[in-house]
């Protein structure tokens, strides 16, 4: 079939790419993000390739076979670290990040000019629930809200609203653990009146995130502190991304991303950013004093969001290294969403002021006992996953308010693999099976 | 003339619109349900999604009802504005007031926040 | 009167088309489509306004009932059983009697419209209707706009009343009782009396 | 006589619209791309290739749409920024329709996009749409109030309803000039209208997309498209408002015109990818309490400058 000037033209877009984050598969994400020519959407009907980024545990393949199924036709798959589903065994496998933007434009060409067939459906076309013929016309449904019309049935109310008490339907739902919005992994059954949360039920916590082996080491004996805070800062700058790319500032978000790809960013950079955050007016629009977490929660929860509701809880004022370099825990005091941002951005500033010092008196940490990490302090225990404090922070919130608050709180556990060792393709798939263990 | 001229114009563009729409669709097949179920990260919702929707925001909309109401007398009064003079400032800023105590007190009572 | 054939043929288009979506609004199922059927045929009868040389009063009612129709949409929807018509049901009750009266109705209008004598008072074709209907605002139809304000002021105070679930001191059923005048003192303004009867914020 | 009155000015409309279109994209790219996007096919070609995409895409359906309306409102967001461009003078003579009550027939396509806007959000039937739909309602209902006052402050100098009596009574001075508060209130009612930068609640990320989460192939070109024609047409109703329409020195009048198109939609968008998405509930209040009254102002500024 002769390919027609339209195909060869659609072939030139830039590669509108469906991400399905699974486990330690944010960083090639984050590379993406900066490539030309690749663009990460938000929904897969506006995709044409689906890339599955890191391990899916076996028990999510359900969500992972829906999600699939979802994008129009023509598209094609992509494993990246990842093990294809046992039906689809001949899609492409990549291990390699470097090469990975590559094979996606090539794939994308290859689908538009019909080199390559669009990727099989995996799920057998039925609805819902039979409804052809059934009920009294025909459509499934019975009586005024009974049945079950073109396969579902109709929402009922369930129970008085949390606010103004109207009695009117809530919809329930089950998020993720694919959701671009959400952090990968997690999956949570939410009921809506309106678009307002009622009650938000954590199902599946999110993946554990690796750490750079920096902190892995610093257990065992001292590390140079301008490589821990280093490491730090760049953490602190990839969660920022992702909550200004939800929050609509595409460019700020890019410019967080490239400080924290940067191996010497300039603290004044920081500051920059943070001085563009405030006019664009992102404090001001968009964290608007919900999330507030309560003493005890916030101790719970650790890291920044202790240190962003008063407590000074770090365990680098207790190590000699960092009391040599002047160190002092920054604290905010409301503890809620925008709260976080100033002291997420506060506390990337310090670290990289902290590590152009450390860097000249190479200084050490001096306690090989504890590590202050990017979620808390890991001493004794490390910070373990936080994700069912949203079933009471969230309800009552708006939609748009929890996301912006669930993207300020950094709930997730932290993986045993570093993120040097989890990017080893086979780890990722065995993090995966043990945690179905 | 004028408005034959819009309502070419308007055919025009809505059928513009429809034909983009139609032509490439004519030959698609219909997606398969799995593909047609709402998207929701992998997860699946329990029922429809049309259902008594919980406008959070109602009140607003009556009280917009109610003062749009009064501003429609607002346009035939701009073009006799600068004829009238004071009479026409004295008239309107009499009816502003009035109504500017209804978007006042409506915020005094937390209308614009939602319910 | 002169004007060209196809105003006629335009008037008997949107005649049809105000009648036939307005059907509509009673035999459709969903709630959301009832209304905008219906904002179809305003829509329709405003093009006819203009038609008829009421310039401002058609293009007013595209717009007043645009937004009319947009809010009556989110109370149908917010309000009524099976809102989108998933399950097909019966749109118009009492059928007799709707029946009659709208027999009646289309006959009563009907015989004014072809019995009664309408003035014959032509007017020049140079004068502006929106100019003319702004000199009127602010002649002899002062007052009937002046008490629409206040008319509306009432509504609106009306509608706060009723419809608005927070208060000035917080949420309705809670019993808002304003603060004291002192941190943390009794409301103020209130009756000694209520206020123990109530029995709220009390936080000394 | 048929040319001059039938088919100059639709083909005047289709046009604009389209290349209008085509170059708010562009510009959209281009100033992505000096912000910090990694910028790939380059700008002019980009579009293009986006749109022959979407053309190769196949539609996407949900299980029980209000199929009709789903369709319809794409195109009717089209047809609605066409009427709104119909309305916009290019030179004391070359007006697609000069109504006598243009300025109220833009406020009514303001008003009947919230309708086609929710409808598109509500037909799908999906629950990020629903969302989208609803939130942008709370939107659409409240600027719309800021949008009369903004334009009834111009229709007083001008003492008509008539976009090119609004333009001929910027002889002097310019409305942007002669009423400052107006512009940037109309600025905001334009992003509101098509849902663009900070007032993007229909189809914002949070929502995966809003409105057109559901929405693949041909049905999301043409959303786009009518989107992108709807900020065109704002530009031109922002440009005889406030910028003086065809007025201006050695250029022809629709040259003129079209340059001050292109300015306001070059603000819109640097504006758009500059501020984030604003909070439904924290707009609303704006809207009512901070930019209501501001618009009152404007009002009052412009009545007593226009008796003086």
């Amino acid at each position: 079939m002769a390919v027609s000037w339209l195909q060869r033209l659609a072939a030139r877009a830039s590669v509108p790419v469906f991400p399905v984050r699974g486990m330690h598969g944010e960083e090639v994400l984050y590379r993406l993000a900066l490539t030309p020519g690749v663009e990460l959407v938000d929904s897969p009907r506006h995709a044409s390739i689906l890339l599955v980024a890191g391990g899916v545990p076996p028990d999510q393949y359900g969500a992972l076979r829906r999600v699939h199924d979802q994008l129009p036709a023509p598209f094609a798959t992509l494993w990246y670290r990842s093990q294809p589903l046992d039906e689809l065994a001949s899609a492409t496998r990549i291990d390699d990040p470097d090469v990975l933007s590559g094979a996606l434009k090539a794939m994308h060409h290859e689908l538009m000019c019909g080199k390559r067939g669009s990727s099989p459906r995996l799920l057998p076309d039925e609805p819902p629930n039979p409804w052809e013929g059934l009920g009294d016309d025909g459509h499934g449904g019975e009586g005024m809200m009974g049945g079950v019309p073109y396969g579902r049935p109709m929402a009922m109310n369930m129970h008085d609203d949390i606010r103004d008490g109207l009695t009117l339907d809530s919809l329930t739902v089950t998020l993720g653990p694919f959701l671009p919005m959400l952090p990968p992994g997690l999956s949570v059954e939410v009921t809506l009146q309106g678009d307002l949360i009622q009650t938000w039920t954590t199902r599946d916590p999110p993946y554990p995130i690796a750490l750079e082996s920096v902190f892995f080491q610093a257990l065992q004996g001292p590390v140079p502190i301008a490589e821990l805070e280093r490491a730090m800062a760049r953490y602190h700058l990839k969660h920022l991304y992702f909550a200004l790319r939800l929050a609509g500032l595409e460019a700020l978000a890019l410019t967080a991303l490239r400080l924290a790809f940067e191996s010497h960013s300039n603290p004044k950079r920081v500051a920059t950013l943070r001085r563009r955050l405030v006019r664009s007016g992102f404090f001001g629009l968009t964290t608007t004093g919900q999330g507030r977490l309560d003493e005890e929660t916030a101790r719970r929860v650790g890291g920044v969001a202790a240190r962003a509701a008063g407590l000074e809880e770090d365990w680098r004022s207790e190590d000699e290294g960092y009391r040599q370099l002047g160190f002092r825990p920054l604290t905010q005091r409301q503890g809620d969403t925008g709260a976080r941002w100033r002291q997420t951005l506060a506390e990337v500033e310090q670290s990289l002021q902290l590590a152009a010092q450390a860097e000249q008196d190479a200084t050490h940490t001096r306690h090989s006992d504890g590590v202050e990490t990017p979620r808390g302090t890991w001493h004794r225990q490390w910070p373990e996953d936080q994700s069912t404090l949203l079933d009471d922070l969230l309800p009552g919130l708006e939609w748009d308010e929890a996301l912006s608050t669930l993207a300020s709180l950094d709930l997730v556990p932290l993986s045993p693999w570093s993120l040097e060792e989890a990017s080893g393709a086979p780890v990722a798939q065995a993090i995966a099976e043990e945690r179905r263990a | 003339m004028e408005l034959l001229t819009l309502f070419f114009i308007v055919l025009i563009a809505a059928g513009l619109g429809l034909l983009i729409q139609w032509l490439p669709m004519r030959h698609q097949p219909m997606p398969t349900y799995p593909q047609r179920a709402p998207f929701l990260g992998g997860g699946l919702p329990e029922t429809h999604a049309w259902n008594r929707y919980h406008t959070r925001y109602y009140p607003m909309t009556i009280l917009l009802i109610a003062f749009e109401m009064e501003m429609m007398f607002m346009y035939p009064w701009a073009v006799v504005f600068v004829e009238q003079g004071m009479k026409a400032v004295m008239e309107m800023g009499m009816f502003l007031a009035i109504l500017s105590v209804g978007i006042v007190y409506g915020w005094r009572e937390g209308v614009f926040k939602w319910q | 009167m002169d004007y060209p054939l196809i105003v006629d043929v335009f008037f008997v288009l949107l005649a049809i088309l105000a009648v036939v979506s307005g059907w509509r609004v009673f035999a459709t199922d969903s709630m959301v489509r009832a209304s905008f059927f219906l904002l179809v045929s305003f829509i329709a009868v405003g093009v006819i306004m203009i038609l008829l040389a009421a310039e401002y009063l058609g293009v007013a009612m595209f717009f007043m009932m645009a937004v009319e129709m947009m809010v009556m949409a989110i109370f149908m929807v917010m309000f009524m059983m099976n809102p989108a018509g998933l399950n097909p049901m019966m749109m118009v009750h009492q059928h007799k009697f709707s029946i009659a009266a709208g027999a009646v109705s289309f006959l009563v209008l009907a015989a004014v419209a072809l019995l009664a004598e309408f003035p014959d008072n032509p007017l020049s074709a140079d004068i502006d209707p929106v100019r003319s209907l702004g000199n009127e605002l602010l002649g002899d139809s002062m007052l009937i706009f002046e008490s629409a304000g206040i008319v509306l002021l009432t509504t609106m105070i009306g509608v706060v009343v009723l419809s608005s679930h927070n208060g000035r001191y917080g949420a309705a059923e809670e019993g808002s009782m304003p603060p004291g005048l002192v941190p943390g003192g009794d409301p103020a303004g209130m009756p000694e009396e209520e206020d123990e009867g109530g029995g709220h914020h009390h936080c000394h | 006589m048929i040319f001059n009155e039938l088919i100059l000015p639709v083909l005047l409309v289709t046009v604009v619209l389209v290349v209008g279109a085509y170059l708010v994209a562009v510009i959209d790219e281009v100033i992505a791309g000096a912000l910090g996007r990694p910028s790939g096919a380059g700008a002019w070609m980009a579009p293009l290739a986006q749109g022959a995409w979407l053309l190769n895409q196949q539609a996407n359906a949900t299980e029980a749409p209000d199929w009709r309306a789903w369709r319809l409102a794409p195109a009717l967001y089209l047809a609605l920024a066409a009427i709104g461009l119909a309305v916009v003078p290019f030179s004391p003579t070359l007006i697609a329709t000069d109504l006598v009550t243009s300025v109220v027939l833009w406020g009514s396509v303001e008003a009947l996009a919230t309708v086609v806007i929710f409808l598109h959000g509500w037909s799908a039937n999906t629950l990020l749409a629903l969302i989208g739909a609803y939130r942008y309602v709370a939107l659409g209902l409240s600027y719309i109030l800021i949008s009369m006052f903004v334009l009834i402050g111009v229709a007083l100098p001008a003492e008509s309803l008539q976009f090119s009596q609004v333009v001929a009574s910027q002889e002097e001075l310019w409305n942007v000039i002669r009423q400052p508060l107006g512009l940037p209130l109309f600025l905001i009612v334009g992003l509101g209208m098509t849902f663009w930068g900070p007032l993007n609640l229909a189809d914002s990320r949070d929502l995966a997309g809003g409105t057109a989460s559901a929405v693949s192939g041909p049905p999301r070109l043409v959303w786009n498209l009518a989107r992108a024609a709807m900020l065109v047409a704002f530009s031109g109703a922002a440009a005889s408002a406030f910028l003086g329409g065809w007025l201006g020195p050695w250029l022809p009048g629709p040259v003129w015109m079209l340059l001050k198109m292109l300015a306001v939609l070059a603000v819109l968008l640097l504006i758009g990818r500059l501020m984030p998405r604003v909070q439904p509930e924290r707009c609303v209040t704006l809207m009512w309490v901070v930019f209501l009254p501001l618009s009152f102002v404007d009002l009052i500024w412009a009545g007593v400058e226009a008796l003086w």
